[in-house]
């Protein structure tokens, strides 16, 4: 379970998160909603260390995190993906996801085998590229990809450390209607023993995916519950739903 | 060693700050802007050292080779610009630190061939070759004079970057090239002449030095390395930590040679990794 | 033009060989810089070695192969080796900087092929770490220095305050200078070693030098170094006289220095002012070929040539007979009178002090007193 | 990402085989010469695997180089240790320095890694120069050769030391080649990708970057023991900022990223170097615009751009090769 605790973020007088506590049990999906500036991508540079927090704290899976590092949390399953393709772009797809597998399963330390022959690092690459739909373009180069693969892609480094816990900011940001199904249907097939928290703009793939909704404008929480609730609530549609229209 | 000591020796470190101050603001703006590190700026030092002292020679006369010798190195610079500087852009930082470690072999040998091995000298001109004297001390006159230039170059470097049109554009550009070529600022141009301009500093700072050091052909490889090091230490770009590098390593090394003689050699050294381990962008980074 | 040659003096008995027909080639290496900071300097002698072995007509008897140094020991090691193993020479001169010289030594000596050296000064080349196949016609840096340091004692100068690079060479100049100035009496009231190539501004020593209160400041500086101490220093407009080993105010250095040089005391074991007949001859011939007033480095090559060809005359044909005949030469030359110490084989010679004037629009060295036939102490040396 | 290809296994055995031949065949300073290039060679590799593959472009690897040649030549000379346990301290220091260096400059990249380097290269070149103890500038002698008689082997023939410094260079490159096809290599070369997505990926870039410079201060120690092998002598000049300069170039001349490429450009620099000076003084010129020739051909090297030519000739499309403008502007924002 992820238990967010009273945290805080300033950036010299700016309060960008403001005392945000929320749970996320496991197993969940998460959507994070709010208006462009509500301090999302903040609150995941919190929980995934790359930022510390002004105040507050972050547990999981029953250990107090906020102490620790980017490395650290990666290594204790916390992985993400990111709202701008942050790619191994003169490496070919294998590759990146050969990085990730190895990083996560620690062959980072091998000093004389080659990870990539690993039996372990060959079934992950290729289970993740299934999942994201990238299995037939294993030996391109990144940086000769499309714009949708690398998004697939960015998601498929994230999958690749097998993370417990997953963070994904705007996975669907810039992509066509074609590719937000096909999103989707990797949303949908991902095991339940992966925790979700993500961050998504298209309001039907959120509605669709999501267990339960935080909303967030100007780094506070303004609401929190079911997609269904979400819809009904007033403040909501006020300050997020209105303005999406 | 009185107060009167300690002022001289302010002079001295004011003297060769202002001398590295020239150099550095030259190859920092030229980064800043265009991303080129430039290895062959201390080059174009040398080549207005030798320039000065050959037009002074050929004419008698010191300030036409303080007023030309710029000039010509400028020139110099200008075919650089044409035939290597510009077409290296983007070209990736690696490649260009290679051109033009490449180019100072080049100008090394040309200024070999050009004006032999030996040492040269230059006369500083007569109406500055007196010492003055006040509070207690006398100092040269020559020396007084180029603290003033190096703080006159300062002064108007910094009004022209944050008071004028062409600053603004600068500015603008160091900040977001693209967004300045969009807002309809001539980018290459721009380059062009700041390139043109930090080249003519280079060249200053060269027959200003002349004087007071004797021209040699490795002078340019010597000159680099503290050069870099102001660059650097100050943060890359920034016409703040070009001026904040060059005091920093001038008071060091005066004070250094004064004070601590066994570990001079070494504590401009020490100052750079201990300030790259610390703030690895330098002290005062153009950016962020 | 008169052959210096002729004014070869020979002592032992020895037949001076000029009329020797050139059937023996002898095959020479030169290993100087031609590159880096000390490419001036070898040149100098380069072209001094030349002009010895052109005036004397037997240029076809030598093969001169040179190699350039670079001033580096591994380069300068390493082009040593190759003209000893594959091109076979029979002898080997040059070497300006000590460092080339300490690695060159242990081959040098294990190879049994002599080294006429002709500029580095290090002390321990012809003292601990001596060898018959080390032969020294250029100076050793105690040479220079230690005359000077009495000589200063002995003139009223009673403190002093010394300055020098921060490497070798340096320490061993002002040691030797600062070791006979107190023995004769003086005091040394400070000393400063400044980082080797490093330093451009004397400004904060000379400072240093006159708040300690010395009589005078003695300094060793050669080369871009020289140059901008001497033009600082005029230009500080300091009281305390300037002194130094000669390489200061060389006759290489001193037009870049200009006036600030005026009056700047120092010794030298050659000036190209010397008053002698051998000398007049010798700076009107290299004037008629170079176009240029001689330095001391000049003369190095000079006589490094010189000797060779006295050693090679005194029955020299290989390797190890022209090791063996080295230690025995001694003529007149251009600095005057001159031998080998077998027991060091380092150079016996006058040194010169002398005082840095404007003559005639021109800035030229005027002989002060000259110490005579000065000898190194066999300082540990054992052939 | 590093590969062994055969392109590269062929250029490889090639450059070996032609220096092994040419120091059979050639005269005394032929042998001299094949040395001096293996020497170059082994620090170029060792330079290639930090900056080509971890885009760590060392300014401080000549004075790596020196710290395992005077740790060496202490323990042997001064201290009477026997050879084999004062050259494994000598690696150990060389290792110890460089791992150190690499520590704490993980923090910064670009033109500022290339500066603290070329700090802490100059504080170790200023530390022996000064230290009178150890000869100062003169330098120290007395370095005696390994006894290798047991083999068979008489290293003070010039050929047996050519040969065997061939050999050391081929291990060398294996070790290299090996360090970088296994898992610690790839992620290396990961990082040098991209720093932070790998931190994001849980690993600790810092450490790992001070382990392979620790792996390459190993190598560059290699080719400082060889080096005082070699010239039995050994000064602060081997230390100089310009040795670690001279590398650079030797790697970029050759292809960076390549490991192959450096021998190449070792090859070709020596040699160069040494005809040159036959005839001229002013070489320096010559190799200053063979340079700026090589990186306005497109600054892959000799090697990398053969081995450009002959990948587009065996694969028309070949998908290994990087776009041009994505890699300069992933370069660009490296520096900056």
């Amino acid at each position: 379970m992820l238990k967010v605790d009273q945290l805080s973020k300033d950036f010299g007088g700016l309060q960008v998160i403001r005392d945000l506590s929320f749970q996320v049990a496991d197993g969940e999906r998460r959507v994070i909603l709010g208006p462009n500036g509500a301090g999302k991508t903040t609150l995941f540079h919190l929980l995934t260390g790359v930022k510390q927090a002004s105040s507050g704290n972050i547990s999981y899976a029953g250990t107090d995190i906020s102490a620790m590092d980017a490395v650290g949390r990666a290594s204790i399953g916390i992985a993400r993906s990111y709202q701008k393709n942050n790619l191994f772009e003169n490496l070919t797809i294998r590759e990146n996801l050969m990085l990730a597998a190895s990083a996560a399963t620690g062959k980072s330390n091998w000093f004389i085998r080659d990870a990539s022959l690993h039996a372990d690092v060959k079934t992950r690459i290729e289970e993740t590229a299934e999942m994201v739909a990238l299995s037939d373009q294993l030996d391109m180069m990144v940086n000769a990809i499309s714009y949708g693969n690398r998004r697939q892609l960015e998601v498929g480094l994230a999958l690749a450390t097998k993370p417990s816990l997953l963070l994904m900011d705007e996975p669907t940001s810039g992509v066509g209607p074609a590719m937000i199904d096909r999103f989707h249907h990797l949303l949908d097939s991902l095991p339940r023993d992966i925790t979700i928290l993500i961050i998504e703009h298209d309001m039907d793939l959120a509605f669709s995916i999501a267990d339960r909704i935080t909303v967030l404008n100007f780094g506070e929480k303004v609401f929190e519950g079911t997609p269904a609730e979400t819809r009904g609530n007033a403040t909501v549609r006020q300050i997020y739903l209105g303005e999406a229209k | 060693m009185d107060a009167s000591f300690w002022l001289l020796q302010c002079l001295n470190a004011m003297q060769y700050s202002m001398l590295l101050f020239l150099l550095s603001i030259g190859l920092t703006v030229i980064f800043g802007l265009m991303h080129f590190v430039n290895l062959a700026h201390a080059s174009l030092y040398m080549l207005g050292a030798y320039f000065g002292i050959s037009v002074s020679a050929m004419t008698g006369q010191f300030w036409l080779a303080f007023m030309l010798s710029p000039i010509i190195v400028t020139c110099i610079g200008a075919v650089l610009y044409f035939t290597l500087i510009d077409r290296m852009r983007g070209a990736g930082p690696m490649n260009q630190v290679l051109v033009t470690f490449g180019l100072i072999f080049v100008i090394l040998d040309l200024v070999r061939l050009g004006w032999g091995d030996i040492a040269l000298g230059l006369e500083a001109p007569a109406e500055l070759s007196h010492t003055v004297s006040f509070w207690g001390i006398s100092y040269p006159a020559y020396r007084l004079f180029i603290i003033a230039l190096g703080l006159v170059v300062m002064i108007s470097m910094w009004v022209v970057l944050r008071r004028t049109q062409i600053g603004a554009m600068i500015r603008a550009s160091v900040e977001n090239a693209d967004m300045a070529a969009s807002l309809g600022i001539n980018v290459g141009r721009l380059f062009f002449l700041v390139f043109c301009f930090g080249c003519a500093l280079a060249g200053l700072a060269g027959v200003a030095a002349a004087p007071i050091f004797s021209a040699t052909t490795t002078m340019g490889i010597t000159i680099l390395i503290p050069t870099l090091i102001v660059v650097v230490i100050g943060g890359l770009g920034s016409l703040e930590g070009a001026i904040t590098g060059s005091l920093i390593i001038g008071f060091l090394e005066t004070f250094g040679a004064v004070l601590l003689p066994s570990l001079s050699a070494v504590l401009t050294y020490m100052l750079l990794a201990a300030v790259l381990v610390f703030r690895p962008q330098g002290l005062i980074p153009a950016r962020g | 033009m008169k052959s210096i040659l002729k004014n070869l003096v020979v002592i032992g008995g020895l037949a001076v060989g000029i009329h020797m027909p050139a059937f023996a080639d002898t095959k020479v290496g030169l290993v100087l810089p031609y590159t880096g900071t000390y490419a001036a300097l070898g040149n100098a002698i380069t072209e001094g070695f030349n002009m010895a072995i052109d005036e004397a007509g037997r240029s076809d008897e030598f093969t001169i192969i040179t190699e350039d140094t670079e001033a580096k020991p591994p380069v300068g090691l390493a082009k040593a080796r190759k003209l000893v193993l594959q091109d076979k020479v029979d002898v080997m001169v040059g070497v300006v900087s000590s460092g080339v010289l300490g690695a060159m030594r242990d081959f040098v000596h294990q190879a049994e092929v002599p080294l006429i050296v002709a500029n580095a000064g290090n002390n321990l080349a012809t003292g601990e770490n001596c060898s018959p196949y080390i032969v020294r016609v250029s100076f050793s840096n105690g040479q220079i220095n230690r005359p000077m340091g009495t000589w200063m004692a002995e003139n009223g100068v009673k403190t002093v305050y010394t300055l020098a690079p921060d490497y070798s060479a340096g320490h061993q100049m002002i040691s030797s200078f600062s070791a006979a100035f107190t023995a004769a009496g003086g005091e040394v009231l400070g000393s400063e070693f400044t980082p080797f190539g490093q330093t451009k501004d004397f400004g904060p020593y000379l400072a240093n030098a006159q708040a300690s209160g010395a009589e005078a400041i003695f300094v060793f500086y050669a080369g871009g170094g020289a140059i901008n101490f001497v033009k600082q220093y005029g230009s500080f407009d300091i009281k305390t006289p300037l002194y130094g080993s000669g390489f200061l105010t060389s006759p290489l250095y001193v037009a870049a220095e200009g006036e600030a040089a005026i009056g700047v005391r120092a010794s030298l074991h050659y000036i190209p002012t010397l008053e002698t007949p051998e000398n007049k001859a010798f700076v009107e011939a290299f004037m008629a070929r170079y176009g240029t007033m001689p330095s001391e480095y000049s003369v190095q090559g000079y006589d490094a040539g010189l000797a060779l060809m006295a050693a090679v005359d005194q029955g020299g044909t290989d390797s190890q007979s022209i090791a063996a005949a080295l230690p025995k030469v001694s003529y007149v030359g251009p600095r005057g009178a001159l031998e080998i110490d077998p027991a060091t084989n380092n150079i016996v010679q006058n040194i010169y002090v002398y005082d840095t004037v404007m003559e005639n629009g021109a800035l030229t060295q005027k002989l002060i007193d000259t110490i005579s036939s000065v000898r190194d102490d066999v300082a540990g040396c054992q052939m | 990402m590093f590969y062994q290809t055969h392109l590269r296994s062929i250029a490889l055995i090639l450059a070996l085989g032609f220096l092994a031949i040419y120091a059979s065949f050639g005269s005394y300073f032929a042998r001299e010469i094949v040395v001096e290039i293996t020497i170059l060679a082994i620090l170029a590799i060792s330079l290639d695997f930090c900056a080509g593959f971890g885009g760590m472009v060392s300014l401080c690897h000549g004075a790596i180089m020196g710290i395992a040649a005077y740790v060496f030549t202490i323990m042997g000379v001064k201290l009477g240790w026997p050879s084999l346990p004062s050259a494994t301290l000598g690696l150990l220091a060389a290792v110890l320095f460089s791992g150190m260096v690499g520590w704490v400059t993980a923090r910064t990249s670009g033109i500022f890694f290339i500066m603290a380097t070329l700090a802490f290269g100059q504080m170790a070149y200023t530390f022996f120069f000064k230290s009178r103890w150890l000869g100062g500038d003169d330098g120290m002698g007395g370095i005696s050769r390994f006894d290798l008689s047991w083999l068979g082997l008489d290293l003070n023939d010039a050929l047996v030391f050519a040969l065997l410094g061939v050999g050391v260079l081929f291990l060398v490159y294996v070790v290299a080649s090996i360090l970088l096809r296994s898992g610690f290599g790839r992620v290396l070369c990961g990082i040098h990708s991209n720093e932070n997505r790998m931190q994001a990926m849980g690993v600790n870039t810092a450490k790992h970057k001070a382990l392979a410079m620790a792996c390459s201060g190993f190598m560059a120690g290699m080719a400082g023991i060889i080096a005082a092998q070699h010239t039995l002598y050994i000064s602060p000049e081997l230390l100089i900022w310009t040795v670690s300069g001279e590398v650079l170039l030797v790697v970029i001349l050759g292809g960076i990223g390549t490991l192959v490429g450096p021998v190449i450009g070792a090859i070709i620099l020596i040699m160069m170097k040494h005809e040159l000076s036959n005839y001229t003084d002013y070489w320096h010129m010559i190799v200053g615009v063979v340079l700026i020739l090589a990186v306005l051909a497109g600054g892959r090297g000799v090697y990398g751009q053969i081995e450009v030519w002959l990948e587009a000739f065996f694969k028309p499309q070949a998908p290994k090769e990087p776009k041009e403008p994505t890699e300069s502007k992933e370069k660009e924002q490296d520096l900056a």
